[in-house]
């Protein structure tokens, strides 16, 4: 045993601190309960053992303010609770247009990550340091949970669609991934690394080593060889909207709703262009369900979410 | 009329009622064609009690191979259908038929003062089942065994597992059958075969527990059963709505599943609480503090546990909305479960209280179900099960549930009716020593595994990273501990079966309309048709 | 016609009446109002099957909780994993059945 | 209301505890006996709003007269089977014994159409599996998987039913108390009501989508 043990995970991420203090939050006042019953039991039954002499006139055998008390109470309390979890949580899941993709392949029993430029690793994922970072996942088997207790962060990866959740890195490091939805044979070697490095270090390191066209590149050539560039392209004498950093942009529809574009919504209006059409513009768009991959449209909307990252040059 | 005097009256009107139950007939057909509740109970008993050690073995072997960080006990596979053997006999083999089936089986219609239960052959019939069921899921592990855990979860289980998934999931099918026929007798019982005067607030709280109970059996498990159905069907002929590659989604056999499973939960806790109710008051020579609310809070958590189920996907890829209103309710069945909580703790205030076995077990119970209650507050914050789902945490917080609670609820129960189910005294030092040791050992086993769940350690782990071996070598001293626990009632409870004293009518002077009656109780149950005329616990301090 | 049998009589022939509504009505384009007729129509239907023919009219009220309890529980599904569906915006991912796994009868 | 021949059971102190407690527990198996159609209900509702286009296209595959046809039928039988039900309790036991006949004949009648259309339906390669037929929409073979499941898990319900009405029926040749009593027939009329129940519901959600075009 010379690997000493903590009880508390690094935090590795920003939104580690505050999910400590919510779970020490939760121990103290869990623990007050705890105790308090405890304390209570101990009492009355030392007290009131059959061999004492206490005083036993009239024992309560109902008090309904005593019982709408401990009834309220505990409701207040746990309203309070769930709020502050709940809050949390969806800041988890809120797409932050800012936000670094990674792209996570589970597969029995590795981890496969893709940066956005293209670069490929196994077993490993290197992380910017103080950028937020969104890892968008999916399994090519069965499900899979990307945990990495350091970050207290959890998700299934599930095949058949993409998962997302977003965080911070907050510490520089290296930190264990682990799979946390049994697997199979090897779920419990299906483990890996992830190494938080300076943006600096990151910018490098992802500059060197094996990389292929990243999904935005794949994802610019297909915009142009589907046509999509003939419409929506800055200058084209079709009246379409320009989509450049669409995603995270509010937009606002003909019949007046109005709605944050993401994936779903990208994804919604290539297939069913009809659905959502924007405000201003006739519903001229040709629909192209049924010509158009999955892989292939993830990776225009990866191009699309990238045009915005070049406007804002906020490339690492 | 002390009380001395009411149990000669007592055994007077019991032998002339007739001969006991067990002495209605000695041979084997004579049991296992009975149609007489309490000889089910105890054909029960015994199954459970095989099934139970059983599932034992198989959790004694997970915790010596965690013993070590590499994992050399045993391969991996091997681990993973050690750990599925052990989840799927626990739970359907053992903690879902426990209280209800053995207890509930035997306790219902003497509660209520009744002859029988509604339909008695039916009764024998779910028994059948349940063996059926039993000697199917033996053989899916006898010929292999299966390695998807007892969640099933798909793909994993229809695609990608080389194991007797399908077998198994037959074996719990039946299974599932008899569960729905017992709750179905328990229910048509509870309403229709009341004796004259009880009326539903004069019922024991057993009685509310075991009717909560049978409700989720009924409306829960067909929805788990048809899943299971799709499972089998998307396994063999690969065609399935759960099957991404068709347009179908794994998350919703999630969703299927808990909405099942998660109520399972409230099958199992329900009846331990009834236990604890009717063991505390009499213990504590006093009335059950707030005995209305305590059958709401019964009804309450058996109806709102319906709604949780979602607070199993936090993480699963479900919608963040869904997550929240999962996440609400789970909260708000917490609050009828700590209503109980309080009203056990007022009902020991200015009480008389001793300390038989039963009562210590149902100390034991409030104690360890209040850890495992509090800690589900944890799973139910959202951002916080993000961190903690599949870890540890979840193993340490339903283990205290389901064995810290049910288990010992269990235990507690045989204890307390043990006189009147066998007619015999059990030693009660023993009975003392085995509930203090299998406190003991159950907290040394299972509170390291939420220091280890909060590290991350997560669960289903056949081998793990070196600085989690110190806890996990203390939780497997804790299950040697628990193990001697739990073999202690099978030595000294068999001994009282032939050595023991011969148990009076009601020895603990209890209220109940079972204690009416001759220990053990004659063939139909009472000399003449009881007559009730005042609410349960009317215990007296003084 | 005997007396008792008279209501009997009546909501066979209105069960009739119904089918065919039902299925005529379903060759109008009216979109989703179709499916809206044929399910409020069914209900009629069941509802009529229930309360006469099942005797929920005249039978004890607890039968009635009974029937109301089962289609309760079966509403919580529908509404509580539909509200996931509902509002779950998922995007799909190419994935592919691995073609190696053949049919496992029997195991 | 109830004959003064049945037996009371040794549990029960009275005959109108005995038929209650037997009508209750039917109505609490029927309870149960829904949500064992729950997992199936829901698939479909998860279909329908994901994949609407390819139910309609399905849905168009089945046969429409055949299945109006069958529906008629079932609500035939259950007519006759609240007669039945009516003549046993009025112990006319030779009346209930021919409709139970009558009853468990259009059963019958139900499952030879149901045959038919299923033989129609693996001739056109709609039978989901390997044999599906391919170029189909997605979604479409979970429909078609769904419709074998919902009107197989039916049929199978219906053949007890059958089964059950065909043994009252040879029951009834004895004059009483020789089983089964005007409430044993009641028990499994409410039995045969629900299966019709169920089959009132599938035939708008398997027959009707997008019989009007798309």
């Amino acid at each position: 045993m010379s690997v000493p043990f903590y009880l508390l995970p690094a935090d590795g991420a920003q939104s580690a601190t505050r999910l400590d203090s919510l779970a020490l939050c939760l121990l103290l006042l869990t623990g007050a309960v705890a105790l308090g019953v405890l304390a209570m039991m101990i009492v009355f039954c030392v007290r009131y053992r059959a061999s004492s002499k206490a005083a036993r006139g009239h024992p309560p055998v109902k008090d309904l303010g005593v019982e709408i008390a401990w009834t309220l109470i505990p409701l207040l309390l746990f309203l309070g609770l769930y709020a502050w979890g709940a809050v949390d949580y969806a800041a988890l899941y809120r797409p932050d247009p800012a936000a670094t993709p990674v792209f996570v392949v589970a597969k029995q029993w590795m981890w496969k990550a893709e940066h956005r430029n293209g670069r490929r690793e196994v077993g490993e994922l290197h992380l910017p340091l103080g950028r937020p970072v969104r890892v968008v996942l999916t399994a090519q088997d069965v499900i899979h949970s990307f945990f990495v207790p350091a970050f207290r962060i959890k998700q299934d990866a599930v095949p058949g669609r993409y998962t997302a959740i977003g965080f911070t890195p907050s510490r520089a490091g290296e930190y264990q991934l682990f799979c946390a939805e049994f697997c199979g044979t090897e779920h419990a070697m299906m483990t890996g690394k992830i190494v938080v490095m300076p943006p600096s270090d990151y910018a490098r390191w992802l500059a060197e080593g094996p990389r292929q066209p990243g999904m935005a590149e794949r994802g610019f050539a297909l915009f142009r060889s589907y046509g999509c560039s003939g419409c929506h392209a800055a200058g084209s004498s079709v009246h379409a909207p320009d989509l450049t950093g669409l995603l995270g942009r509010r937009v606002h529809l003909q019949d007046g709703r109005e709605l944050t574009a993401d994936e779903a919504y990208v994804r919604d209006s290539i297939l069913v262009p009809r659905k959502d059409v924007v405000a201003g513009y006739e519903p001229i768009m040709p629909s192209f369900a049924g010509q158009i991959g999955e892989e292939d449209l993830l990776a225009i909307i990866e191009y699309i979410r990238e045009s915005g990252h070049d406007q804002r040059t906020e490339r690492p | 009329m002390t009380s001395a005097q009411s149990d000669l009256e007592l055994e007077e009107k019991g032998t002339r009622a007739g001969t006991s139950y067990l002495a209605e007939g000695y041979t084997l057909r004579s049991w296992l064609t009975t149609r007489d509740h309490k000889r089910i109970a105890l054909l029960y008993a015994v199954s459970i009690t095989l099934f139970f050690f059983l599932g034992g073995i198989a959790a004694a072997l997970i915790r010596l191979e965690l013993a070590t960080p590499q994992g050399d006990l045993v391969s991996a596979d091997t681990y993973n259908k050690l750990f599925t053997a052990h989840g799927v006999i626990m739970v359907w083999l053992f903690l879902i038929p426990s209280i209800p089936s053995v207890l509930g089986n035997f306790l219902m219609p003497l509660m209520i003062g009744a002859r029988d239960l509604a339909f008695p052959r039916l009764n024998l019939a779910s028994w059948y089942l349940y063996l059926a069921g039993g000697a199917i899921v033996l053989w899916a592990l006898l010929a292999g065994g299966v390695d998807t855990g007892w969640t099933f979860y798909t793909p994993f289980s229809t695609m990608f597992s080389n194991s007797h998934v399908v077998l198994a999931l037959t074996g719990v099918l039946v299974v599932g059958f008899s569960s729905i026929l017992t709750g179905l007798n328990f229910i048509v019982t509870v309403h229709t075969m009341r004796a004259p005067g009880m009326g539903w607030f004069r019922l024991p709280l057993f009685v509310w527990a075991n009717y909560a109970t049978s409700l989720i059996l009924v409306l829960a498990t067909p929805v788990l059963a048809m899943t299971l159905v799709l499972v089998a069907i998307e396994r063999m002929f690969q065609v399935g709505i759960f099957d991404p590659a068709l347009g179908g989604d794994p998350l919703l056999f999630q969703h299927l599943f808990w909405f099942y499973s998660h109520p399972a939960v409230y099958i199992m806790v329900l009846p331990a609480m009834g236990v604890a109710s009717e063991i505390i008051p009499c213990f504590a020579r006093r009335p059950v503090f707030g005995y209305r609310f305590m059958a709401y809070a019964i009804l309450a958590i058996a109806v709102i546990g319906f709604l949780v189920w979602g607070h199993h996907m936090f993480v699963s890829g479900q919608s963040v909305y869904a997550g929240m209103v999962f996440s609400l309710l789970s909260f708000m069945v917490a609050v009828p479960s700590a209503i109980k909580v309080f009203n056990w703790t007022a009902t020991l205030y200015k009480g008389r209280i001793s300390f038989g076995a039963p009562m210590l077990y149902a100390l034991g119970f409030v104690g360890l179900f209040t850890v495992g209650g509090l800690t589900g507050l944890f799973l139910a914050a959202l951002a916080l099960d993000v961190h903690l789902s599949d870890t540890y945490f979840v193993v340490a917080h339903f283990h205290y549930i389901m064995v810290g609670g049910s288990v010992m609820a269990y235990l507690g129960g045989i204890h307390f009716w043990w006189p009147k189910v066998t007619g015999r005294m059990y030693s009660e030092a023993w009975g003392r020593l085995a509930a203090v040791v299998i406190f003991a050992g159950f907290n040394l086993t299972f509170f390291p595994q939420y220091l280890l769940g909060y590290a991350g350690m997560p669960r289903r782990y056949h081998s793990y990273p070196e600085e989690f071996q110190l806890l996990h070598v203390l939780s497997s001293a804790g299950a040697v501990t628990l193990a001697v626990g739990y073999l202690l009632p099978l030595g000294y409870l068999a001994w009282s079966l032939r050595y023991g004293r011969a148990a009076p009518a009601n020895p603990w002077q209890a209220t109940g309309l079972e204690w009416q009656t001759a220990s053990p109780p004659p063939v139909h149950n009472f000399a003449q048709p009881p007559v009730v005329a005042r609410g349960p616990y009317a215990y007296h301090t003084q | 016609m005997e007396r008792r049998t008279r209501p009997l009589v009546l909501t066979w022939l209105a069960l009739l009446a119904l089918l065919a509504l039902s299925a005529s009505s379903a060759w109008i384009p009216l979109g989703w109002i179709n499916t809206a007729i044929g399910l409020a129509v069914a209900t009629v239907k069941a509802l009529l099957v229930a309360l006469v023919f099942m005797r929920l009219r005249a039978g004890h009220p607890l039968l009635r909780l009974t029937a109301l309890a089962g289609l309760a529980t079966l509403a919580l599904l529908f509404a509580l994993s539909g509200a996931d569906y509902a509002t779950r915006s998922e995007v799909k991912a190419p994935w592919q059945q691995p073609s190696s796994v053949a049919p496992r009868l029997g195991n | 209301m109830s004959p003064m021949n049945t037996r009371i059971a040794e549990q029960f102190s009275s005959r109108e505890q005995q038929a209650f407690a037997g009508t209750f527990g039917m109505w609490v198996f029927i309870a149960s006996e829904l949500l064992f159609f729950a997992p199936l209900l829901f698939g479909y509702f998860y279909l329908r709003t994901h994949y609407p286009a390819a139910c309609a296209v399905a849905s168009r595959h089945t046969d429409f007269l055949l299945g109006t046809a069958n529906t008629a039928v079932l609500l035939s039988s259950s007519f006759l089977m609240a007669l039945a039900a009516q003549a046993a309790e009025a112990r006319r036991r030779s009346r209930a014994r021919w409709l139970l006949v009558a009853v468990a004949a259009l059963g019958v009648a139900f499952l030879v159409i149901k045959g038919v259309e299923y033989h129609a339906e693996f001739q056109e390669q709609l039978f989901p599996g390997a044999g599906f037929r391919s170029q189909a929409p997605p979604g479409m073979e979970l429909f078609f998987l769904l419709y074998f499941a919902l009107t197989g898990l039916h049929a199978l319900h219906l053949t007890v039913g059958i089964l059950v009405c065909l043994a009252m029926a040879a029951g009834l040749r004895h004059p009483e108390p020789q089983w089964p009593s005007g409430e044993a027939v009641e028990f499994a009329g409410l039995y045969w009501h629900f299966v019709d129940l169920v089959w009132i519901f599938l035939y708008p959600l398997v027959y009707l989508v997008g019989r009007a075009g798309g």
